[in-house]
């Protein structure tokens, strides 16, 4: 398998990493990507800047074995996590995640898999600035739910 | 011999600070290191880091029951994540 | 909702669709999409083209209706449907679906139903040519499981 | 009055022929029209379209029964799809 991951401030170019899962191997017969983007409302509260922050080294271990948990469970020939940090705006891309399988029923289970876990495992921390000021998001219960699902 | 401890996010900006270098003698674990750090810094430490929505990982593992630490050992208490 | 429905010969640009879909609204928060490429094996046989032929404008209202089936179901913003037809060959892509909803799950539910829908219900027929010779190609029973289980 | 009978993939390839312009008079319906059809072209053509994986659209619409078809109508007969 075929692993790329990526904590970083920069932007990420959907289409370059894209290819890049596509030309892993002829075998690829489906490629599902995932993009995560900054919406302008959050519980109804206009959001100015989102602030990512996350623990250097372990956030790249967890995503590893969530990747790793996922090939153990479904065909993935390559998979790719990218994880934006620092200050965010509404429309601006925080989190990227793409699987090239052979069929499509498993590069769509080990795509929305991997997102579940990464929201639940992997060591990012959300502080949202709105109008009315600054405040550090809580875990959702729908999130924790959705990792729950999954056994 | 030295533990380093860091801290994340809400945790840190509650503490005001984001690591301390935590000197131990001989073998220590995660709880007497809690009770070494609001010791030394504040004893309301105590009652944040005990907290039980805080989660404790020792060299980047995440932990669920106590453990024992040792020289150069890195120990991070952070809330629960909240990326993607 | 914002559709997009396209059946053609020439290839598609992912960055491009994708880059549609996201701007479509500041409410977008997850945008989901599936590439389907040709694969060099197909039953153990060396595939060297893939002939895929179509039943022009009932094809249309096929995608047509099965992004509005989607929506029904689920909170899409945006979505679009690109297929290709005429001569492919291994490594090419055949066809793209792109959704954007303000949440993840909403995102890969219509994605995936879209795909599985897509397979059984839109007028595309597919001609393979191995080493072996030319064959028109049989639905597979999984595939109509996997629109089945959409219930 | 015409309808227009196209046929696609294997079932064009089995047929000879993409497309015939039936001529009928008055009303009609689908069963009707593949008699026709046998008549005109081939007995074989009748088992051919009435084959029970064969799907028939009029104007464009899955049917699933008998239906009938009047001028201008366009009736489709073709195998299972194989897209995506």
């Amino acid at each position: 398998m075929e692993k790329r991951i990526q904590v970083q401030e920069e932007t990420f170019n959907l289409r370059s990493e894209y290819d890049h899962l596509r030309s892993v191997s002829l075998k690829v017969g489906a490629v599902v990507t995932f993009t995560g983007t900054v919406r302008d409302l959050n519980e109804d509260e206009s959001v100015q800047v989102l602030h990512l922050e996350h623990y250097p080294g372990m956030t790249e271990r967890a995503l590893d074995k969530i990747i790793d948990e996922a090939a153990e469970r479904w065909d993935v020939i390559a998979a790719t996590v990218i994880h934006r940090v620092g200050d965010l705006y509404p429309g601006d891309e925080i989190v990227f995640v793409g699987i090239a399988s052979q069929h499509r029923g498993d590069a769509f289970a080990a795509c929305s898999f991997v997102m579940d876990y990464l929201k639940t495992r992997a060591t990012f921390w959300k502080k949202e600035k709105t109008e009315k000021g600054e405040r550090w998001l809580t875990t959702r219960e729908s999130d924790e739910a959705a990792a729950d699902a999954w056994g | 011999m030295t533990v380093k401890i860091v801290f994340f996010a809400s945790l840190r900006e509650v503490l005001g600070v984001d690591s301390v270098d935590l000197q131990i003698s001989g073998s220590s674990s995660v709880s007497a290191l809690i009770s070494q750090l609001a010791n030394q810094q504040s004893s309301e430490w105590l009652g944040i880091l005990t907290a039980e929505n805080i989660r404790i990982a020792v060299n980047q593992d995440l932990i669920n029951e106590d453990v024992g630490v040792v020289d150069g050992d890195e120990v991070a208490f952070f809330p629960p994540v909240t990326g993607g």
